[in-house]
């Protein structure tokens, strides 16, 4: 099955492993993977204080992209972002012409039929992972973590995680923190604040006897790694998925020291 | 026919949006007399009126809504053998819509209903019996008030309860507001004069099945659920409840002073009823009371009248996910706190130990667009009552978070300040999240509360180990079911809508149905005694003739042009339209006048008499002639 | 000439949603003429096609399914509208024109709403209020 | 027009709260940038004063705050915010009617994760912009706001609190309120993402920190990239094709305002 995805710029730094587990786990279930072509960045929180017109062609553009298709979106503030410029260019016809002028520099051109943008987590509930679960494999329990943009303003299934977990192994454990903020961008005001974010939720983790932390998001994992006191195993679901999966943890960005 | 118009300028609700003069030119100006009077449904308006008024003439008001005051004219102009009547509500339908179209839809609206007066032929006033019972639904205590009353005055009230005993709500209460006094005093006294009336027939674990019939005479099917435990021999000894095996019990007798004092078997948790061999109960039964065979048993009644009582159920706050309700221990409602106090059970925090903290959060639900956008008035003091039991009873440091504190009598005030006294803490704020995990790793062990003190103070997080959560007024599940039976408007949150709020608070837009407590929206225990003993006293007025003037004669056939095909027979939602030697017959008693059967004729050999489908047509063609 | 719209109001829920609309002096559009009726079911169709020819809407309100005050009057005048809808649309009818809305004496802002959408989309709002 | 407070009040407000600084020491400042030029105005009695901006006084105590914690003037200047200079009026919020229905319940403020670093909570500012946008207090809330969307998940009157507050940090300010938390990383983002079409996160983090906040413990940020053929060293993003069209298309995207 081949899967049009958009792998944000994150995939190639930041979130490497990730990115990583991603091509595993696609590899380990015979999906054809395939970024999207010449895709741009969609301008991550800084359209925030930017006229609003720059964000919405950072977005349309990787939307004219990847037009009438479904489009698989991994990084949950790229799909925040993607998400609400297609409701303004459904919503808004001002907005959409303007835009695809804009567009126009580029010789690309903004279909009436705008992509439809699924999240990773959506995705694979897709798959049944009971089926391809490694004899080998014992689960440990994990909670899980969905952060903000798969939450709100545009939800998501907010039981993705728990139902593709359980199905690979996994005794998931239910936490009542799952959509509350890490503190997203605030590391670059060097704010204490995000500090007591992060303890909050590694200490419900950590209160309901969990082994590790299953995210989705690249942020939140960086925060939570970052500012995690008492440090506590955080993952991406992915990798959490293709251990459970058999695949190699050097394969799924997982150093060998742990 | 001459046809004289009165215009009511209600007090310049109407004169002020819409231009009565010019209205007054333009109807003169064609012939009509115009009358016009500031307060029409004043004495002086109605003498005025009245006195206008000739034998034979027509008379069209330009008013409120007809369901207001149209009974008043109506009535006048009878009086005065009128011809013809006919009311447009020029105040609701033309002055209040807008001021710029205001004058257009006046004139349309008078210009119509001249026209349709022409054609107007007025229906036939009958008097009709009346049965004498009364049919209370619902025995709470609005439901309790109302048929003690009425059987006091010598009706035979039949009441129905779903519940296998009687008291709804207020015999889970532990004490009032705003005097603590023991709600059980107030409630007991009532259900024992229950018992003891004898006009008063009581109806425990029933519901309605079918109502049939017209005002004054419906004919009504209940059917009663089997309760196992024969009220004949059973005397209440309470044996029966000692020696159940289940957890929690499957023989009850809940309420502290249960009427009637017959325990219940509840077949979905009994052992007996899944096919395993106890009979504990029917054993240790001295009596020989217990039935397992007992089977539904169908009641019918023929009664006059119908009090709706179906009361209300507090918001189910399990649909607020961050408020914890079910799945946090500690986390309870104003209503498990009263019932616990009315049984004298132990209250544990969240960490099973006697709470020190308390969190008391008003307006759970309330005011809020995803839940309930109104407010339910009462719960203000159930909170702040229960806040002054907890800071007594367990010295416990209560907070109360609240929006505005909406406290009714004088005496809430006095019950306020007395809070304050005790150190019951207030913060105006309302609360984002009760959650188990703590902001500080000291507070584990205690409930998290997230709220700003908008008043100031500004700190936003509290650790506390019981949270009581205070619910607004939902109706009572089965209301819907029992208006579509009745066919009664509901509002758009289901309570009963009156047929007028200030005015006709209990009585409904159908004749012989009045409604009592909570089931037309948040009350006290006072105002649902108060609303329920209003709705006997309409019962009673309206009962205790032995007959009551309707219209009737509404239709009219015409033989030559009948095709025979007797579609308006079976139209006929009341069953009021039959066949006799090939001729149609109209039962008048049940015809009501609604126009199915006129509007179902495909030859048009029907006609609604007062307003025919010709006054609708010419209407409408000088509705749009004017412009 | 003013556009016109005629709304056929049921006299046991929208007419009162109507005057619950009343209470909180609304702004509706100037052609809009409330007419008062039983019930929609004893709405006769040589009625509505009377009113079609001279109105530029027409909006019949009746209780949703299971209100009716005459038990099943609302379903009548369901059946009885959706045939007339396919004659007038084998006739080439604009259907746009003819509206019918089920709604409880309560929402009265809901009455409101549906005649400014009314307008709207039959693109007589600017002319009409 | 609000002129705001004379330089003789602000001195004197600034003593009550036990900050002493002299009027010299004060026009140093606004000499080095640090706080804003004051506005002339010709007085009654015919001599003239300077008015600054009523927010002077809090950057001031932020100034001399960071001055006690041992810092240089040079770093203090890059720690404060920045205002934007912007010509352009305060304009309205399309949704002004939805903020009418607040009901002062505090629930945005008592949800709001990062609500300690917040000056105020997001209902206190709707309730001044009510008043009217004059009356705005000056306050760090709009750039504080993370956008996690909890207060509009939870309002109970269904407020578009992060819209509101979006709309505060971008146009709906007086030019004197507007400023920009974090101009310098605002500007490594979008000069790198200019050059690649790609934002360069690694990059970008690093420029930041040499340039803005020093080495500290965020450094171990950079410690590892792991990856299947063992930890690896940064190497710049891949790039989009045609980047001067893309250039092209997002300066004309930058015109609507």
């Amino acid at each position: 099955m081949k899967v049009l995805y958009y792998p944000g710029c994150s995939s190639e730094h930041l979130a490497r492993d990730f990115y990583l587990s991603i091509e595993a786990l696609a590899s380990f279930l015979a999906l054809e993977l395939e970024p999207l072509p010449d895709w741009n960045c969609c301008g991550a929180r800084e359209i925030e204080e930017a006229p609003e017109g720059v964000g919405l062609f950072l977005a349309s553009r990787n939307l004219a992209l990847a037009s009438g298709k479904e489009l698989l979106v991994t990084c949950s503030l790229c799909f925040h972002n993607l998400k609400r410029a297609q409701n303004i260019l459904r919503e808004n016809p001002i907005w959409r012409s303007r835009m695809a002028e804009v567009l126009k520099d580029e010789g690309l051109e903004l279909s009436p039929d705008l992509p439809r943008i699924l999240s990773l987590t959506e995705f694979l509930t897709r798959i049944d992972f009971s089926r391809f679960r490694s004899p080998h494999f014992r689960g440990f329990p994990v909670a899980v973590y969905y952060g903000c943009f798969l939450s709100r303003p545009y939800p998501t299934d907010l039981q993705a995680l728990e139902k593709v977990l359980s199905a690979a192994g996994y005794p998931v454990i239910p936490t009542t923190l799952k959509t509350h903020c890490c503190g997203g961008h605030l590391p670059r005001t060097d704010s204490p604040v995000i500090k007591n974010l992060c303890r909050r939720l590694l200490f419900e983790a950590r209160q309901k006897n969990a082994s590790g932390l299953a995210v989705a998001c690249p942020v939140c994992k960086l925060n939570l790694e970052i500012y995690g006191d008492p440090p506590f195993p955080v993952r991406y679901f992915t990798q959490y998925l293709g251990l459970a999966l058999g695949i190699s943890p050097s394969w799924l960005g997982i150093p060998e020291e742990e | 026919m001459k046809v004289k118009v009165f215009f009511c300028e209600c007090g310049g609700n109407i004169s002020e949006n819409l231009d009565l003069k010019a209205l007054k030119k333009e109807l003169t100006s064609s012939g009509t007399e115009v009358f016009q009077h500031p307060f029409l449904c004043s004495p002086e308006g109605q003498a005025f009126f009245e006195a206008r008024i000739l034998p034979g003439e027509g008379v069209l008001v330009g008013a409120c809504s007809p369901h207001l005051h149209g009974s008043i004219f109506k009535e006048l102009a009878e009086k005065r053998r009128a011809q013809a009547f006919h009311l447009v509500a020029l105040r609701e339908e033309a002055a209040w819509l807008g001021k710029k179209g205001a004058y257009r839809r006046a004139i349309g609206l008078l210009k119509g209903a001249l026209m349709a007066l022409s054609y107007y032929r007025a229906p036939v006033l009958k008097k009709f019996p009346v049965t004498e019972g009364l049919l209370v639904v619902g025995g709470g205590i609005a439901g309790l008030s109302a048929a003690l009353k009425a059987a006091e005055k010598g009706l035979p009230v039949y009441l129905v309860e779903r519940e296998p005993f009687f008291g709804g709500k207020a015999v889970f209460l532990d004490r009032l507001y705003p005097r603590l006094e023991c709600a059980s005093c107030l409630v007991s006294p009532r259900l024992s004069a229950l018992i003891q009336q004898e006009n008063l027939h009581l109806f425990p674990l029933t519901h309605i099945l079918e109502v049939k019939g017209r005002p004054g005479a419906y004919e009504v099917t209940l059917e009663e659920k089997p309760r196992y435990v024969d009220s004949e021999r059973c005397h209440g000894c309470g044996d029966c409840l000692r020696v159940c095996p289940v957890n929690p019990p499957a023989i009850t007798m809940d309420p502290p002073h249960p009427v009637p004092r017959i325990p219940i078997i509840h077949a979905a948790r009994c052992l007996h009823f899944r096919g395993e061999s106890c009979s504990r109960c029917k054993e240790v039964c001295a009596r020989k009371a217990i039935r397992f065979e007992e089977t539904p048993r169908l009641h019918r009644l023929r009664v006059g009248g119908i009090i709706v009582a179906t009361g209300f159920r507090p918001y189910p706050v399990e649909k607020i996910p961050y408020y914890g309700y079910k799945r946090l221990p500690g986390v309870i409602t104003l209503w498990d706190l009263e019932r616990m106090f009315t049984r004298q059970e132990n209250i544990y925090g969240f960490n099973g130990e006697s709470p020190r903290r308390v969190a008391v959060i008003h307006c759970v639900g309330s005011r809020d667009r995803r839940h309930l956008p109104y407010c339910s008035e009462i719960c203000c003091g159930l909170a702040l009552k229960a806040g002054i039991l907890l800071r007594e009873r367990f010295s416990a440091e209560v907070y109360h978070f609240y929006l505005d504190l909406r406290l009714k009598t004088p005496e809430g005030e006095g019950l306020l300040r007395r809070a304050k006294e005790k150190g019951v803490r207030f913060i105006r704020g309302q609360v984002a999240e009760i959650s188990e995990v703590p902001l500080n790793p000291e507070d584990e062990g205690r409930l998290t509360l997230l709220a700003e003190d908008t008043l100031g103070a500004g700190q936003r997080a509290w650790a506390v180990d019981l949270v009581i959560l205070v619910p607004g007024f939902v109706p009572e599940t089965g209301s819907e079911e029992v208006a579509s039976l009745l066919r009664l408007c509901t509002d758009q949150f289901g309570f009963f809508s009156p047929r007028e709020e200030k005015t006709a608070p209990v009585e409904t837009l159908r004749k012989g149905i009045w409604i009592a407590g909570a089931a037309s929206g948040p009350k006290d225990l006072s105002e649902s005694v108060l609303s329920g003993e209003a709705a006997a006293l309409e019962a009673l007025l309206f009962l205790k003739n032995t007959s009551f003037r309707t219209e009737t004669d509404w239709i009219e056939w015409e033989e030559q042009r009948c095709g025979r095909c007797w579609l308006c027979v079976e139209v006929c939602p009341f069953k009021a339209l039959h066949i006799d030697l090939d001729r149609l017959k109209v039962e008048e008693t049940l015809c009501c006048g609604c126009g199915l059967c006129a509007s179902a004729c495909p030859s048009g050999a029907l006609r609604m008499k007062p307003f025919p489908r010709e006054a609708q047509l010419q209407s409408l063609e000088v509705l749009f002639g004017e412009t | 000439m003013k556009p016109r719209i005629i709304g056929f109001l049921c006299e046991w829920c929208a007419a009162r949603a109507l005057e619950n609309l009343a209470f909180c002096r609304p702004e509706l559009p100037v052609g809009f003429q409330p007419f008062r009726i039983n019930c929609t079911g004893s709405l006769e169709l040589e009625v509505v096609i009377k009113a079609l020819t001279e109105a530029d809407g027409v909006l019949i309100a009746g209780c949703p399914p299971g209100e009716c005050h005459f038990r099943e009057g609302n379903l009548r005048a369901e059946l009885r509208l959706r045939a007339l809808k396919r004659v007038l649309t084998a006739l080439g009818e604009d259907l746009q024109r003819l509206r019918i809305i089920w709604l409880s004496s309560g929402e009265g802002e809901r009455l409101g709403e549906e005649i400014h959408k009314f307008y709207r989309e039959l693109g007589l709002e600017d002319r009409g209020s | 027009m609000e002129f705001g407070l004379p330089l003789e009040d602000i001195l004197q407000k600034l003593a009550e709260e036990g900050y002493r600084i002299s009027r010299r020491t004060f026009l140093y400042y606004v000499q080095l940038g640090l706080l804003p030029k004051g506005k002339r105005k010709g007085q009654k009695s015919g001599g003239v004063k300077f008015y600054y901006p009523t927010w002077t006084l809090e950057r001031l105590k932020t100034i001399l705050r960071l001055k006690k914690q041992g810092l240089t003037l040079k770093e203090i200047k890059k720690r404060l915010p920045r205002e934007i200079p912007s010509p352009l009026p305060p304009k309205t919020f399309p949704q002004t009617a939805r903020l009418k229905d607040c009901n002062v319940c505090g629930i945005c403020g008592a949800i709001c994760p990062v609500h300690e670093e917040m000056d105020l909570s997001p209902w206190r500012l709707i309730q001044a912009w009510l008043e009217g946008p004059d009356s705005l207090p000056s306050a760090n809330t709009p750039w504080v706001c993370v956008g996690c969307y909890l207060c509009e998940e939870r309002c109970p009157r269904e407020i578009p609190v992060v819209d509101f507050l979006r709309f505060l940090r971008r146009e709906g300010l007086p030019p004197g309120k507007r400023w920009r938390k974090h101009p310098e990383w605002s500007r490594i983002f979008w000069s790198l993402l200019e050059e690649r079409g790609r934002s360069f996160d690694f990059g970008a983090v690093h420029a930041y920190h040499i340039r803005i906040i020093g080495s500290g413990e965020n450094q171990r940020l950079f410690l590892r990239l792991p990856g299947p053929e063992g930890e690896k060293e940064v190497s710049a993003p891949s790039k989009i094709k045609n980047l001067s069209a893309f250039r092209r298309a997002l300066e004309h995207a930058r015109e609507w305002p």
